[in-house]
């Protein structure tokens, strides 16, 4: 238990998701990595574990086993419980985390601006198996081609005919883009409206017209699908519009706010690829020797270890912070870049130099240092690229708004 | 002084650098994918004098006088340029049949030389790591991963104080297909108290100029794979628009581009330095080899992580050039193991 | 108030010295510095508003107003006080923070281990003013010319006389070393003994044989005087050695702990002189313009701004865990050496690059960033260099004992 | 392509090399605390050929032909190993020299050179942050801090489109000393409606050209300073015993030590690159110069911060020489402004 932490919720889920992923997640990562194919086992094992798919839709009940505070004044856990376990499941693969979480992604719109209707519409949809046996999962389908760091000028365009929309588009870089049972597709209903035109759909697989397209072969997180998704005049009826009930915490804005939600998540994910390559290296240091010498008496590759754990303290702490500010109501907008940005960059500087250190032991196939090293550039480019969360600190500087 | 390119340097660099930019660059994609190289490359880069570069012409190479170090950096930049690992099978062969060349009985020149000359390939292993144990004259441990060993006829093998050529006949080799480098025929070899034949022990000879001659052809090498990302990054950030102004005019990511051709330029600059020292015969040739491969080294890992940030989701994806680049870097500074850490343990 | 500060005591602190800093520390930086002299009026007037001289060893109450639990089970706050406090006068002056402060390196120990009656005997030899007016100081006469990061191998050797010891050697970076009134002088008093033969004694400025020596032209921090001092057979009465009373708590260990304890310390000064560059950087960003153009329009250097809060902020999180944990009692080694370590870079880092982005401007002679980047440079060097925090970790990791 | 220094090269590489090893380094400590260059060095430079080097032999001075830019950066990289102040004093009427030689009135050269030659020095200042404004021939602002400038007959200002020649006969010239280079003479200069002689502007000039010329010797200096700072920080650490052993045994020291080395070697060539690519009148000269200052400046904050860490707290008393290098260290990198953002802006 330490100072962010001040419950013991926090240590215990800690060491759930560490066991699991230790027993469940490092034996599969490797060959899920060589694969690219999706953890479909394990996701339901997840799921059955307290990690359903719609955990976000549900509230976070099923995940802690405790009820949150329904005063809205009260401090929150969420926020520090989602990072200190996306640290454990990335530890063990991030690819295989995304998998696992993959829908939150669009749970979590549906579960802040759904009304009751498309929260059960969003369920059912996830209900039940597939064809396959596979739980059902849920794709956030609002990058495009053109909008990569910049979600402002959306192309993917939803125009009314009676009770329906008829939405016609292409998305790119979404998770879960080619085996989602259900989308939420984000479209502009009022190019003049701007950015405030922009609204989200719940869409089923099966709604004709929506076409999943090429799957993407990455450099890393391949046990996560990433995919484009066709829109061509897909119907949907006006009731599977989110964001109609409260004009307030309507349209991208929001959405924007949520992903400002998910950094310190994304962080703490960055986070565990560093600190699994640290161990990894740490290990290895301790239990080997470098021509007759023991590893561990070498300056050069102690003080390493040394920085790179001094790296990581600090990018957790800065994750952490975000969250516990999260949790505690505080505007953490420029926080969540900082960790964010601090934790990528961590990411990227302890694999690679793991890499090095290890020498030509880390080029064999499947090495898992290598892997995360792969892995972890990801984290320096979605969720808004290092530049966007430098861009966004640097607003904060001059004293501008960030969003 | 002059950094002016002679004749015959300004014809290499030109032939090469039209190879790497028509065919290199051509197959890379492919090569990758499949991990193997096109059956092209053998006969095109034969007819450019691959392979047999460094066999006396005596033995029906093309090396006539002395080998060129400098001329091999000049020309490792450009494979660089075109693709790591199609640039790796295509330099391979020189450290063994050198060494053989220099310091071979002529029972190993005949054996190394017959098979270059005749289409096949050699490749050199340092036994960096300490993972092979010489008893009398039998090796027992593992042997690589290294690139070209996969079909290698014969391997340049130093270990401790034994510089040797192995022939791979009848040796349990295992082909490997890392994630860098793929196309370049990777495989590991397990010695099993293999026996070393006594004419093939290269006595007298100098490990220290084998690793200078590797370290300063995979410095420029290096530094031309970094070149050669941040080239595919400045065409893309030209036509890539977001905020309503192409990325290439976005001061931080013309800085990351910008910082990283400094260094390549740098680095290769001590990688021509140090191939010239190498002809020269320089007190300081290996020294700055081994200096050259660690800016290099430095320059390839900073410019591919930063290609592949400039090209955003595009650039961790397979269909464009750069995530290729971010997994051959590593090679770089793996093979032979971590240059800093060799360069502390000599200085202490 | 932020997470690791639950009391308004330490906001309250915060402005205090903020304030301090700002109105009386700020106008007298540059002068000081240029001079090598000490800001004798200055620290008068810092011991009347708070922060005496003999500060430690009367306990923190006078300078934060509250006792601590005398349960020593309790968290305590002096910790996070004194990190709280040293970044705002650092961020003022590195080098008049040091003066305000120099005797506290003395009186520490003398808190620690002394009696009732050399507590009383050191305070009686800092009570009043000197020949000049001036308050008097102490010195803590430890390091020496052959011992830089290396303690154990102290060379002054002190030997029984009767009741008295006898006391030979020289010693090098003395703060306060030419005009302390008092010092506290390490010796060996058993050879055999090694580290555990070390021992301090209290002894007079007036005591026949102590000769103060060269004082030290710095680099920076140049408000603060170094200086040598010889011993040239002083006798000292045994009473006055530290340490008898308990022996557990004798020697040289319990002096390291002392310094272990001050490194959150030091590192919170560190982190003010990196905000201070910062912030001078952000001003001049905001108010100036570039051929043109507003300088905040430049990413090149908003980003680089953005990474220079990035680095405090983590410094200065890890300074502010390393101080909570002490408050906590909970063993805070590796954390106290990340912290100096990270904040030391940091601050070298900041320093720099701010004086890069200045260009000419920051060449004129004053210039408050050039002092800053002279001052920072101490923070990777005294009280244990970067290599030695380095090396601190890296035995933590090995699973040595660090100490 | 030859990395070998020609006779002439090598005899003035030798010369200056001797003179900043013997004179340079006992005078350097000494120049620093008083803030002025010895006596002694006006006439044993002069004896070298320093101040003149770069004025027309017909003109009185002792060039004969084009100057060589490779060859002042070989000499300026052992000047900056001497001391970085007293190399400032010696390279500054370069530019002056050089501009008006190549485009300056005969009157200008006439003033120029009859100054130089009779023991006068000149200086070039870059208004590198727009402090001065042009109003038909007057100039109003304030010109430097730079070196120099405090006895300087004339200053070469570089104003927006704008390349003159300035007598500081007159102008209100304020002497300081900074905290770097603190012996080499430093002012700054307040115009106030400054008329500047029609015949003292330098028409169809290049201001680029002069900053070119000004960037290369800059970064062969930084690269002397740097190496200078690890000279003595090794010397220092093979003496300093630590835990048992001389320091220079640590192998986080090696490291500092040696990776600061390695950049200063690669920014080195960098800038010998430039120097001839200047001489040769190569398109990239001006890049080369720029992006070798980059690293130059890099290499000679990090030798010279990591030398005085090696040193640990001698290094951070005014008794040990590495202290004054991180404060000259500075200079390298401010003078003209940052070269980053300018390279940045540059290629919007």
């Amino acid at each position: 238990m330490d100072i962010f932490h001040d419950s013991p919720l926090f240590s215990g889920i800690r060491q759930m998701l560490n066991a699991f992923a230790r027993q469940a997640i490092r034996p599969i990562a490797i060959e899920h990595d060589r694969s690219e194919s999706m953890p479909w086992a394990l996701m339901k094992q997840a799921a059955t574990m307290g990690m359903p798919q719609t955990a976000i839709v549900e509230g976070r009940k099923k995940l802690t086993g405790v009820d949150e505070d329904p005063d809205p004044k009260k401090p929150k856990s969420q926020a520090r419980i989602a990072v200190a376990g996306a640290e454990e499941l990335a530890w063990g693969c991030a690819g295989v985390c995304l998998a696992i979480g993959g829908s939150g992604l669009a749970a979590s719109p549906v579960s802040r601006m759904g009304t009751e209707e498309q929260k059960q519409e969003f369920k059912r949809l996830l209900a039940g198996d597939d064809e396959h046996g596979h739980i059902k999962v849920a794709a956030m389908a609002l990058s495009e081609p053109g909008t990569g760091s910049d979600i402002s000028g959306l192309k993917t365009a939803a125009r009314k005919d009676g009770s329906h929309w008829i939405i016609r588009g292409s998305k790119q870089w979404i998770t879960n883009g080619k085996s989602a049972a259900v989308y939420v597709v984000w479209a502009q209903t009022d190019p003049a409206a701007g950015r405030a035109g922009v609204r989200g759909f719940i869409v089923g697989r099966d709604a004709p017209g929506l076409v999943p397209g090429k799957k993407e072969t990455k450099l890393g997180i391949r046990a996560s699908e990433t995919a484009q998704v066709h829109l061509e005049d897909v119907r949907v009826h006006e009731s599977m519009m989110l964001g109609v009930a409260s004009e307030s915490s309507a349209g991208l804005a929001d959405t924007k706010k949520m992903l400002d939600s998910t950094r310190p998540v994304v962080a703490a994910q960055a986070v565990g690829i560093a600190r699994a390559a640290y161990e990894f290296l740490l290990d290895r240091v301790r239990s080997s020797s470098l021509h007759g010498t023991p590893m561990a008496s070498h300056q050069h590759i102690m003080f390493e270890l040394s920085e790179m754990l001094m790296e990581i303290t600090a990018s957790r702490m800065l994750a952490h912070r975000a969250a516990w500010m999260a949790d505690h109501h505080q505007d953490n907008v420029a926080e969540a870049s900082m960790a964010k940005a601090h934790s990528a960059r961590t990411a990227q500087h302890v694999t690679t130099r793991a890499m090095v250190l290890l020498g030509e032991e880390a080029l064999e196939p499947g090495h898992p240092v290598e892997k995360w090293y792969r892995d972890a550039k990801i984290y320096d480019i979605f969720e808004g690229t290092g530049q966007i969360q430098r861009r966004i600190i640097a607003k904060t500087l001059a004293g501008q708004n960030p969003t | 002084m002059d950094f002016g390119l002679d004749q015959e340097q300004q014809l290499i660099v030109e032939t090469v650098r039209r190879f790497a930019e028509r065919d290199l660059r051509t197959w890379a994609a492919d090569a990758d994918r499949a991990g193997a190289p096109p059956d092209r490359l053998a006969s095109t880069a034969g007819e450019l004098g691959f392979f047999v570069d460094a066999v006396p012409a005596d033995a029906g190479g093309l090396l006539d006088g002395n080998y060129s170090h400098l001329t091999r950096a000049l020309r490792g930049f450009e494979l660089g340029r075109g693709c790591a690992a199609l640039a790796a099978l295509l330099e391979c062969s020189v450290e063994p049949a050198l060494a053989v060349g220099a310091w071979g009985s002529s029972a190993a020149k005949a054996a190394l030389f017959e098979s270059l000359t005749n289409g096949g390939i050699a490749t050199f292993v340092h036994d960096s790591r300490g993972a092979i144990t010489v008893d009398g004259d039998r090796l027992t441990g593992k042997l690589g991963p290294a690139p070209g060993l996969a079909t290698a006829s014969h391997v340049l093998v130093a270990t401790g104080e034994l510089l040797a050529l192995v022939p791979t006949k009848g040796l349990r080799v295992t082909p490997i297909t890392p994630s860098g480098w793929r196309a370049a025929k990777w495989a590991t070899i397990t010695l099993e108290a293999t026996r070393v034949e006594p004419d093939f022990v290269l006595r007298n000879s100098s490990i220290a100029d084998v690793l200078a001659w590797a370290r300063t052809s995979l410095a420029a090498r290096a530094c031309g794979v970094a070149v050669a990302a941040m080239e595919h990054a400045q065409a893309y950030a030209a036509d890539r628009v977001q905020f309503g102004q192409p990325i290439g005019k976005f001061e931080s990511l013309i800085r990351l581009r910008d910082d990283a051709l400094t260094t390549a330029a740098a680095a290769k600059l001590l990688a021509l330095h140090a191939g010239w020292q190498l002809d020269t015969k320089h007190a300081q040739a290996h020294d700055t080899a081994s200096r050259a491969r660690v800016i290099a080294g430095d320059a390839v890992t900073r410019a591919t992580i930063d290609a592949v940030q400039i090209f955003g989701g595009y650039g961790f994806v397979n269909d464009y050039p750069v995530e290729k680049m971010m997994r051959d870097a590593r090679a770089f500074e793996a093979l032979h193991g971590d240059e800093r850490l060799g360069r502390v343990l000599a200085q202490k």
